[in-house]
């Protein structure tokens, strides 16, 4: 009875969000997008002032925002206010893991299945190419798809693979805690540096290079850097704290 | 007969929408936990494929690496701790 | 089509978030939800042109170097990566709150547990 | 002072704070302390982030709206800090992000930023409440809260695929300037009013409260039910006021649901027999009355009112949680005489629930009082005729005034057996402040009514000064 009723309200919750959005005429279809008639005109054509109608190109020098890559302009210029909320959210969250799961005295998880040769062999080597994938990303976040915290999450997911070979292993937290530390501080510094020396927080100081160079964009690549730097030793820790319990 | 881009992405647009809402179904109602975690893990690849589709690259790499990986091992890793003491799942 | 697919798991996620009874299964849904919304987000950036030429995906690159080109709405986009990485957060979180609780009651069930 | 130091601030220490462990709860007591000082030297602008002006960038407005917002949450937010430090050194760094997450919540002028802020405090909010060791009522919690977030997302994107915007103020113009009908833009309105909803604990959305509050403790009972709630109805009460447009229906449908959270909440306050559970459902009922002056447009009296019962609250479920622990249950009947050996205590306690009651003398009255005359005046149409809102505050406050004075009258009398709870010397100082601070914004009431006649006016004009 009580799953009738959820069913009956989800239908017609999505019945409602079905036919309003169909019988919208200022919502507009699939693909029937118009993107100049939305803020994110000025984000593709690097051109927020709104006085005369830019548009950039590969190679440009000197745009008002550097990356190749629309989305990180967004996500780390544009509004990286939001993105430094984001990190906050991460961080707090494996805080708040490390509290309900973890305590002093711990050890490793014990799994029902233990490390073949294969599998610590395969993992050590896996190790390498993806934390060199990972670090990839994180560099080229503002050229290529990807960035900081999916790179930051390949770290992390490397070191996930070395809990895996060896049943014995623990990364070592302390460290880990003081690059999250270091990284996120740095974040809120660079914020700070764009407020005394440019008149707004996390605003810009560098020069934004030329679109498509790897040392452009000015202070976004040191952003994704210290983001994939904060999210990796953050989801190690989250993996470790998922991986140990206390010992008995 | 030939298909032209745009078509071809309908299709597959009709295809993983459809297998989307199926996995998703199948999640919510497997009996079994670990299976429900693999049919979200097997979602959330398929919205990855959908991200793609609607161009947008960087969402489909954060969701492969973080939705698709990072979720599915945090899931396993507690349904591992758990399981050790015996308990029906 | 992956518009209406996208509002299908969001309902099927609130559908499951009501009817489930098991904290794991709980947070499945949610995930499920959050899935949803973020093919809804990037589903409305999407762009088809008026020859029904696709938009490009929002990167500059050597052969699509100019922004006159059709990109896609790159702005939805950024929002769904701050939305993955909290769902993420969340998600670990409510796992982390799962070990406790079945530390405390040694089962996911919530009509096993109890009154409070 | 930009006020964007309220935001890094918290934050920066917050980062540092988890390497200096020690250290820690007194850098959470510094930055709240400077926060309350640095209200005064906060200038009201348009703060840009990034170098990118309002519709492109994100924005941060200090208006009067937000000051006052801000004054009230950094002020509790100090006060349930101090009493409490001691004895939750663990959540220092957790406290810090709460702290940058209200202050961004109640400052933020951009949609989805707003979104962020809600996460962030949010999850700050389930690990608070972890401390009452009640894991299932914290996931509870953090689902609910989840979802409503959620919900927020979902129709808040929806306004920016129709009008390609996140900026609130900008987004209230380009719905002014496109001249759409309010039917058009219900559903992403309904969408996002369900997602507060839950925050601010409306009717039936707010499964969640009852384990919460019910089994809080006295950092997690005032955080929530005070600095929390003030936060969240201020912040509700600015997309209400500002940004939502809502066509006859749906206002007609909110009407119903918030007189519904209010009669329901009050009704369950006084059935039930446990202190927590009294101030739990009395709160809620205050908070669907905030939505609704919030919703019919007083916006100044709605202020006042979400502040006025923060800063009771606070004193009320300090007090009562700290009782509870020591005595270990909430039942009346075992905290029966609590105020016989804690007159000063019980005397501030009596004033608060006096003034949530709305008895003359105190800053309560005054409120209900030009609630009730700008309600009984208004011009607006209202929802089923002008006597009807009157009579359902009137009816609550009734019930509202047995419950409170039957609640007062256990706790006085009975002097034997009555229990020995020995409170800070900071909390009964606050105590007495609030009392008297209640006695004499209500005795000399042109403060008070000044203030949230130019708040209301300000804001209803459209101003952001």
């Amino acid at each position: 009875m009580k799953n009738f009723l959820a069913l009956i309200l989800t239908l017609g919750l999505g019945a409602l969000i079905l036919v309003s959005l169909a019988n919208n005429a200022a919502f507009p279809a699939f693909g029937d997008v118009d993107t100049t008639d939305r803020v994110s005109d000025g984000y593709i054509n690097r051109d927020t002032d709104g006085t005369v109608d830019n548009t950039v190109s590969y190679g440009s020098t000197d745009a008002e925002s550097g990356p190749a890559n629309i989305v990180t302009a967004i996500v780390a210029d544009y509004r990286s206010f939001d993105t430094l909320g984001e990190v906050t959210v991460l961080f707090v969250s494996s805080l708040g893991i490390a509290l309900l799961l973890g305590s002093t005295k711990q050890k490793r998880l014990e799994l029902d299945f233990h490390p073949n040769f294969m599998l610590r062999v395969g993992s050590k080597a896996l190790f390498g190419i993806i934390l060199m994938t990972g670090i990839y990303v994180t560099i080229h976040g503002h050229l290529t798809p990807g960035g900081g915290f999916p790179g930051g999450t390949m770290i992390a997911s490397s070191m996930l693979l070395l809990y895996l070979a060896d049943d014995t292993f623990r990364a070592r937290i302390k460290g880990f805690k003081v690059l999250e530390s270091v990284a996120g501080t740095a974040y809120v510094l660079i914020g700070f540096a764009g407020l005394f020396l440019m008149g707004t927080y996390l605003q810009n100081f560098l020069p934004t290079g030329t679109i498509g160079a790897l040392l452009s964009a000015g202070i976004i690549p040191i952003v994704y850097v210290l983001i994939g730097l904060k999210v990796g030793s953050e989801i190690s820790g989250v993996i470790d704290n998922f991986l140990t319990e206390e010992a008995v | 007969m030939e298909l032209s881009n745009l078509e071809f992405i309908n299709y597959v647009e009709i295809f993983v929408a459809v297998l989307m809402v199926v996995l998703a179904f199948l999640a919510i109602n497997s009996k079994s936990l670990i299976k429900s975690v693999m049919f979200l893990s097997s979602l959330s690849m398929l919205s990855v494929i959908s991200f793609v589709l609607m161009k947008a690259p960087d969402v489909a790499v954060t969701e492969a690496v973080i939705g698709s990986g990072l979720v599915t091992s945090l899931f396993v890793f507690t349904l591992l701790a758990v399981k050790k003491v015996g308990a029906h799942l | 089509m992956l518009q209406y697919a996208a509002i299908f798991l969001i309902m099927l996620g609130l559908y499951g978030l009501l009817t489930q009874r098991n904290i794991i299964k709980i947070i499945l849904s949610l995930n499920i939800l959050e899935i949803g919304l973020n093919v809804f987000i990037i589903s409305i950036g999407f762009v088809i042109g008026t020859n029904g030429e696709i938009g490009i995906a929002p990167i500059l690159t050597s052969t699509n170097n100019s922004s006159a080109l059709l990109f896609v709405d790159p702005l939805p986009q950024a929002l769904v990566l701050t939305a993955i990485v909290i769902g993420v957060g969340t998600t670990a979180l409510g796992l982390a709150l799962a070990k406790n609780i079945y530390a405390k009651y040694g089962t996911f069930n919530i009509d096993e547990m109890g009154e409070e | 002072m930009s006020a964007i130091y309220l935001i890094a601030v918290p934050l920066l220490a917050a980062f540092i704070s988890i390497l200096v462990k020690k250290v820690s709860p007194y850098l959470l007591l510094l930055v709240s302390a400077a926060s309350v000082v640095a209200m005064y030297f906060v200038d009201l602008e348009t703060i840009v982030i990034g170098g990118f002006t309002a519709p492109y960038g994100i924005s941060l407005v200090v208006d009067r709206f937000s000051q006052a917002g801000l004054f009230a949450v950094n002020v509790l937010f100090f006060l349930v800090v101090a009493l409490n430090i001691n004895n939750y050194k663990k959540m220092s760094s957790i406290l810090l992000v709460a702290l940058a997450g209200l202050n961004g919540l109640l400052l933020t002028g951009d949609l989805f930023n707003l979104f962020v802020f809600l996460e962030v405090s949010g999850i700050a909010a389930y690990l608070i409440t972890t401390t009452n060791k009640k894991p299932l009522a914290t996931f509870n919690y953090l689902v609910a809260g989840t979802v409503g977030s959620s919900l927020y997302l979902l129709g808040l994107i929806l306004l920016y695929a129709m009008f390609g915007t996140l900026n609130m103020a900008d987004m209230s113009q380009s719905i002014a300037d496109s001249g759409v009908s309010a039917a058009v833009v219900s559903l992403p309105f309904l969408l996002m009013f369900i997602g507060f909803g839950v925050e601010a604990k409306l009717l039936p959305f707010n499964s969640w409260v009852k384990g919460i509050l019910g089994h809080s403790n006295s950092l997690s009972g005032p955080m929530i039910a005070s600095v929390y709630a003030t936060a969240m109805g201020l912040v509700f009460g600015r997309l209400l006021s500002e940004v939502f447009v809502f066509d006859d229906k749906v206002t007609l449908i909110i009407a119903v649901v918030v007189v519904l959270s209010v009669v329901a909440g009050e009704a369950m306050a006084y059935a039930s027999t446990k202190v927590r559970e009294i101030l739990l459902f009395s709160s809620i009922a205050q908070a669907a009355l905030v939505v609704l002056l919030f919703v019919n447009g007083f916006v100044g009296w709605a202020i006042m009112l979400a502040i006025a019962n923060g800063v009771t609250k606070f004193l009320l479920f300090s007090v009562i949680n700290k009782a509870t622990e020591v005595v270990g249950s909430d039942e009346i009947s075992s905290l029966k005489g609590l105020f016989v050996n804690n007159k000063i205590i019980g005397v501030s306690f009596t004033a608060a629930s006096l003034s949530i009651i709305g008895l003359p003398l105190f800053v309560g009255f005054i409120i209900k009082m030009k609630m009730l005359e700008s309600l009984f005046t208004s011009t607006l149409v209202l929802p089923f005729g002008n006597y009807f809102y009157p009579a359902v505050i009137l009816l609550s406050s009734i019930v509202e005034g047995v419950y409170f004075i039957k609640l007062l009258v256990s706790l006085w009398y009975d002097k034997e057996n009555a229990p020995v709870v020995h409170y800070d010397v900071l909390l009964k100082y606050v105590g007495v402040v609030i009392a008297l601070g209640l006695i004499v914004y209500g005795v000399f009431q042109g403060n008070v009514v000044d203030f949230a006649d130019s708040l209301g006016a300000i804001i209803l004009q459209g101003g952001v000064f």
